[in-house]
């Protein structure tokens, strides 16, 4: 008996597939899932299909740090993220679920003036866009997490700070279910274990996809794919901006709540926080070259565990349990890629890179409003394919190689 | 380990052809850091590279310190990942103890060379 | 072993951990130029992105601090010491 | 293990570490997991018994506080081992491995976990970490990796298997070769090797505690062939319920070379489909809550194990995932072997892990001890230590304006490049001519990257007809050799390329009194703006740069880093009489602000093109190809959407990062701000961007701003020294 089982989600799988849908959603992960779910239950459409090669939430949706936060760098970026924040803050409510949702602040050191200057100007941009996030000195981090060394072991000195309160976490798994059977209680039919071979087109038109279970019929389809997109992409001769890198993240065993804010440092390029089970949960940036492989490396958590225990001293006598990792679709400009794509009917959610599990929700509703209304949200207007040809791109400092 | 004390060479930069044709001072230490450069101890004559467009500089940016044989090689079975050369003389270059180190290895002692801006950093890391 | 992963053989140096190098851009093959905007465009922003073998430069900045060639497969890090090559010149 | 292991210790005096259990003795279960000299989570049948140790038992909750002090502990050494052969496992197979490798003439390294020599994953490599009682071993085999981990036991899953008293056959075994008196033992299964013990026979129903003590057992309930219960009375229980290959380290390091032997290989034994009771002890997860979960559709083992959290814990899997499996395949479906597997197979801690790390070492300048000397504040900036100020940045700023200055500037990217493709290497790789300059100039360059944008600037100089030297930015220095190296190559250039950053150290003298240090220090004709000479400064030989980034008469001396300190100390001597002092960053930043001079990386952003910061004089698109030239071209033809620009405003300067407004509408942000003791107001360079009819003036750029509640304009000519005059003096 844990306090952890989940005892509310039922999930009622499909007992066959339809020869076609209105909407084809290709990847069961959170974004797809939660795009499923808003065309139900914000449009009303519900003969939809989400194809997933795996189960659900088995790629970066069940491999994140399931960090929830909008202290971003640009206004485009804080207002979508801001969005997502607060829809997550009513995601328990409107779907009955227990998402294990808490909000916890998100402390980002400064070890340098440099530094210094980055949190007071991300600082100054969340509050222009309605993020609440304010620089705070020495004092008040200490207060705040008094377990940081604010000598950085002599090293890496704590300056500053910028201070996000509505900084949050959810367990990732709950989220991409609470979507599931939301979306399958209405009707939506989601297909695991379901691998898209390629597109069935009518000239330059994709009119479905063809897949191990036959081909399936589809008015649109939507790539709702992570770190394969351009692989999927390139099926329809459409390139992408995405370049796939791994994401590695480890957890030490279960220690008792005594840790309550998620800590991240640009200078020493890790973040650290505590799980719901109690584990210390440490992330960094992505691995330089592109890959695929899921291998966990040894260099990472050498480098990740030193330089933790740097911030956080404590955590020096914690045993690590378990490493993993993620292939992440990287945009170009470290921005996502909503819309549409070029190619007739076939819509594209990704770039989501290394902080997709925040933008669930915000994600999924404005691909949803885009879907129903074939026009795209001005939310995310910024973020459509177009900008590269455009000369829009969306240089965000605030994301960039973080979680 | 002896403190770190600068050393003066001459770099050099030339065809690998011209590299390997040059003639250099007798017994003098001649480190071949990539195919078309050298990191030779002492002064070198530009006439001695025969190549007209070689860039032959004096370089003062290397500390270095001999050390006897087996305490080096403790220290960088501890400090570097990389495998040890077996025979003597040999050179490697690599990351030691995170920095970028260049060592040569004698029959009975070690030569570990490290550029200036990280001597500090290097010395606390040896001790 | 003839497979290594995240170790590089550089001809200089010999076999060093993937750390020590910077990764290069994997070269885009030449292509023939139809519309040189357009071209110029997916150069600077699209990727190929492959799901396998790549050819690719590492520059070895913790030794020789030399461009090197290298195959690998980018779906296991696999990198065939055979596939290792240094810049000519 | 030489004095036993710390279990067998704790056993021998009755003490349960976790509780109860069935104990393995074997490093999978987690039934004797303790906090062990202040280490939580620590297999004590694993690790040696001392003398003096301390073990605390993990509370019923099984969350333990974190260590809160932390005591001395030396940090933990870390040591790399190449070899041919690394064999995990030194049973029978791993033992037979290591001396079949051995004859072959291969330089073997061998880990056996009883000895305390734990590997806790196979990396790419590859690499075998192990985690010893010595410190970490890192070992790199030439050849081969041999897992000869052999198989765990299956744990009982029935009512009552987290009592005392439960052991699995081989731990029978081993407690009785030890000398523990297992008292009554009852065997279910496989019995144990040499161990008296009584052979029950049928279905494991559950067990049942000791009237006295209910933590132990004290019988253990069987149903036999014909459904009856039958109750045997005991002390201990053995049980042999089949074995499960300890694959993980295999399964991890698929695709290298890598071979098991021995049990490792062999095909898992399926339990009975459990009926009730903790599938998982780590997470406490019971046979009813697998049920449930299978109800609410969730079917798969990962899936299972995702909404159970059942194999999340210490032994990740070990114990409940045979059940799992079984119970999934009575549902009907066919689950596989196991979960993926993930290091790390044994736990170290976050120390250990961390054995052999460094953090970056952050470069130093020859004048580095100068600068401390001076009381200065050291920053890591542009990825070098560097003074931020000397304290009283006022007068730094004074004395660069009014008299004479020195900065050290060595952290400078500085490259020469020679050969017959000199010139046509350069043309390639920057947007104004080369080929024109006449040896003996320089001219200011922007970096360009393929996509148009500023990745870097600097100074080209021209030394002869094949030979320049270059300059990039302290941040951008770290790329820029790798950067024309690339080129070179990919062009098929003949040049030689000698990166001369951390051999060389650079003072810039500057001021309009600069001219007269330098005459001070024997320099009658120092080179003209833009132009650079070589010569013998304070007695120390130095190329000689004349530029301006501070806005005044400015002289790079580039010199070999070995006489920094000789001519740092000259020049602050020599203008004593001056009041040369020398200036940190800050007073730079307020300088070269107020000249609306750009810091890339500081006021630029990742799509920064040269028409956005204001840069187009820089870039001469009649060349016919240069990096980024297409891209430029092609930008150009899409309206401007933001600029960099200068602003001013009253009163005392915004903070940089200041959102910068037009009316109700967001403009911009600053990305430099300071005082300008020069203008008597503060001076800012900011994003602007266009704001169609809004508040708009030339090219829709806004006028008039807001920035933190107050107004400020923007300049399209600076307000100090508009004409440059005090550069060129």
């Amino acid at each position: 008996m844990n306090e952890f089982v989940e005892r509310l989600v039922d999930l009622r799988w499909p007992d066959h597939v339809r020869p076609s849908y209105d909407v084809v959603i290709i990847g069961g992960g959170g974004h797809g899932l939660a795009t499923a779910y808003y065309l139900a239950t914000r449009h009303g459409i519900t003969n939809v299909a989400v194809i997933e090669k795996g189960y659900i939430g088995s790629g970066n949706s069940g491999r994140n740090t399931t960090i929830i936060r909008a202290n971003y760098g640009i206004p485009e970026a804080v207002r979508f993220y801001q969005h997502s924040l607060e829809m997550y803050g009513q995601l328990e409510q409107e779907t009955g679920r227990d998402l294990m949702h808490a909000t916890k602040g998100l402390l980002w050191i400064a070890h340098s003036e440099a530094g210094v200057r980055q949190e007071r100007a991300r600082a100054e941009i969340n509050t222009a866009f309605g993020s609440r996030t304010e620089y705070v000195d020495v004092k008040t981090i200490s207060e705040i997490c008094p377990q940081l060394d604010m000598t950085g072991q002599g090293v890496w000195p704590i300056y500053g700070a910028s201070y996000h309160p509505a900084g949050a976490s959810a367990r990732h798994d709950r989220v991409v279910w609470a979507y599931a059977e939301g979306a399958m209680r209405l009707g939506v039919h989601v297909h695991q274990r379901t691998t898209v071979t390629g597109f069935l087109r009518d000239g330059d038109r994709v009119t479905g996809v063809q897949t191990t279970a036959g081909p399936i019929g589809g008015g649109l389809v939507v790539s709702a794919v992570g770190g394969h997109v351009t692989t999927l992409a390139s099926m329809v001769g459409l390139r992408l901006p995405i370049r796939t890198h791994q994401l590695q993240a480890f957890v030490t065993n279960r220690y008792a709540q005594a840790f309550g804010p998620i800590v991240a440092s640009s200078g020493l390029g890790v973040y650290v926080s505590q799980t719901a089970k109690g584990e210390m949960l440490v992330g960094a940036e992505v691995d330089r070259a592109p890959a695929y492989a899921y291998d966990s490396g040894h260099s990472f958590l050498r480098s990740c565990a030193f330089r933790s225990i740097a911030l956080l001293p404590f955590l020096r006598d914690l045993r690590v349990l378990r490493q993993w990792t993620g292939v992440c679709d990287m945009s170009t400009d470290y921005s996502p890629v909503m819309g549409f794509t070029g190619v007739p009917n076939l819509l594209v959610t990704t770039g989501w890179g290394t902080w997709g599990f925040k933008a669930i929700p915000a994600g999924g509703e404005q691909m949803a409003a885009l879907i129903a209304t074939g026009r795209t949200p001005p939310l995310i207007a910024p973020f459509a394919l177009e900008r590269f040809a455009n000369d829009r791109t969306m240089a965000d400092r605030g994301s960039a190689g973080t979680h | 380990m002896r403190a770190l004390e600068r050393m003066l060479f001459t770099r050099v930069v030339a065809t690998p052809a011209a590299i390997d044709r040059a003639v250099w001072p007798t017994g003098a230490l001649v480190l071949r850091i990539a195919q078309d450069e050298v990191l030779a101890a002492g002064t070198v004559d530009l006439g001695a590279v025969p190549d007209q467009h070689a860039i032959v500089e004096p370089e003062t940016a290397f500390c270095g310190a001999w050390v006897d044989h087996k305490s080096g090689i403790q220290f960088l079975e501890h400090a570097c990942d990389w495998e040890l050369p077996a025979e003597r003389p040999a050179f490697a270059q690599g990351a030691v103890a995170g920095i970028p180190v260049k060592v040569w290895f004698e029959a009975e002692r070690i030569l570990f060379l490290v550029p200036v801006p990280f001597v500090i950093d290097f010395a606390e890391r040896w001790s | 072993m003839t497979v290594r992963r995240l170790r590089i053989q550089c001809p200089h140096c010999g076999v060093r951990a993937i750390e020590e190098f910077l990764h290069g851009e994997i070269p885009t093959i030449p292509e023939r130029v139809v519309d040189p905007d357009a071209r110029d465009l997916d150069r600077a922003f699209m990727h190929t992105n492959a799901e396998g073998l790549v050819t690719e430069r590492w520059f070895h900045a913790m030794g020789c601090r030399r461009w090197l060639t290298l195959t690998r497969d980018t779906r296991t890090n696999d990198i065939p010491e055979r596939t290792t090559s240094y810049p000519p010149s | 293990m030489a004095n036993g292991s710390l279990l067998t210790h704790l056993l021998r005096g009755e003490k349960y570490p976790a509780g109860g259990g069935c104990l393995c003795l074997a490093g999978d279960c987690p039934h004797c997991l303790a906090t062990v000299d202040g280490i939580a989570y620590v297999r004590t049948c694993q690790t040696p018994y001392h003398e003096g140790v301390s073990v605390e038992p993990h509370p019923e909750s099984g969350r333990l506080p974190p260590p809160v002090s932390l005591g001395d502990r030396a940090p933990v050494p870390a040591r790399s081992i190449h070899c041919d052969v690394v064999v995990i496992g030194q049973g029978p197979a791993g033992r037979g491995a290591a001396d079949e490798a051995r004859d072959a003439g291969q330089h073997v390294v061998t880990l056996e976990s009883r000895l305390g020599q734990d590997a806790i994953g196979i990396y790419p490599g590859p690499l075998v970490v192990a985690r010893t009682n010595s410190g970490m071993w890192h070992l790199y085999p030439r050849e081969g990796i041999v897992v000869a981990t052999g198989a765990s036991e299956i744990q009982p899953v029935v009512p009552g298997n987290d009592l005392r008293g439960l052991v699995t056959a081989r731990a029978a075994a081993e407690l009785t070769s030890t000398g523990i008196d297992l008292g009554r033992v009852i065997a279910v299964g496989t019995p144990p090797a040499d161990v008296v013990a009584t052979t029950v026979a049928g279905e494991l129903v559950r067990f049942e505690p000791r009237s006295g003590d209910p933590r132990r057992v004290g019988a253990v309930v069987m149903r036999d062939a014909k459904g009856q219960e039958q109750r045997h009375e005991c002390d201990t229980v053995s049980l042999g319920l089949g074995l499960t290959p300890r694959d993980a380290l295999l399964r991890m390091a698929r695709g290298t070379n890598i071979r098991g032997v021995g049990d490792v290989l062999l095909a898992p034994d399926l339990p009975p489909c459990p009926s009730t009771g903790v599938v998982c002890p780590c997470a406490g997860v019971t046979v009813d809550d697998l049920r449930s979960v299978h109800g609410r559709g969730f079917r798969e083992l990962d899936l299972v194990k995702r909404a159970t959290l059942a194999g999340t814990g210490p032994c990740q899997g070990a114990v409940c995932v045979p059940h799992i499996r079984s119970f999934l395949g009575a549902q009907g479906s066919d689950p596989p072997a196991s979960f993926t597997a993930r290091p790390v197979t044994r736990q170290l801690t976050l120390g250990e892990a961390a054995a052999g790390a460094h953090h970056a070492a952050t470069p130093r300048t020859a004048l580095d001890s100068q600068h401390r000397a001076l009381g200065a504040q050291m920053e890591r900036l542009g990825g070098w230590w560097r003074p931020w100020h000397y304290g009283d940045v006022d007068a730094e700023y004074t004395a660069v304006r009014n008299g004479a200055s020195i900065c050290d500037v060595s952290t400078l990217g500085k490259m020469q490049i020679s050969g017959p493709d000199a010139v046509a290497l350069l043309e390639h790789l920057y947007p104004v001519p080369i080929a024109s300059l006449a040896p003996g100039r320089s001219r200011y360059v922007l970096l360009l990257d393929e996509r148009g944008y500023v990745v870097d600037d600097g100074m080209v100089s021209r030394d002869s007809e094949t030979r320049f030297t270059l300059t990039f930015t302290s941040g951008g220095a770290r790329f820029a050799e790798a950067w024309v190296r690339d080129w070179a190559e990919s062009l098929d250039c003949d040049v030689r390329i000698m990166n001369q950053t951390m051999s060389l150290g650079a003072i810039n003298v500057t001021g309009p009194r600069a001219r007269d240090l330098l005459a001070l220090a024997g320099v009658d004709s120092p080179p003209a703006f833009l132009h650079h000479a070589v010569a013998t400064v304070a007695g120390v030989s130095a190329r000689i740069f004349r530029l301006s980034f501070t806005g005044e008469m400015s002289f790079e001396l580039h010199h070999a880093a070995d006489d920094s300190t000789d001519l740092w100390q000259r020049l602050l001597d020599l203008g004593a009489g001056l009041g040369v002092r020398p200036h940190g960053l800050e007073a730079l930043m307020k300088l070269r602000l107020e000249m609306g001079h750009i810091i890339v990386g500081q006021d630029t952003d990742f799509d920064s093109t040269p028409r956005r910061l204001n840069h187009e004089w820089a870039v001469r698109l009649d060349k016919p190809s240069f990096v980024g030239r297409a891209a430029v071209v092609r930008t150009n033809k899409v309206s401007l959407d933001r600029q960099l620009c200068m602003l001013e405003a009253e009163g005392e300067a915004p903070a940089e990062g200041a959102t910068i407004w037009a009316g109700d509408d967001y403009a911009g942000y600053v990305t430099s701000s300071g005082w300008s003791p020069a203008l008597g107001r503060s001076v800012m360079l900011g994003w602007l961007r266009v704001q169609p009819g809004i508040n708009a003036g030339s090219a829709g750029l806004p006028t008039m701003v807001t920035i933190d509640g107050r107004p400020a304009h923007r300049v399209t000519t600076r307000s100090f020294d508009p004409e440059g005059l005090r550069a060129r003096a």
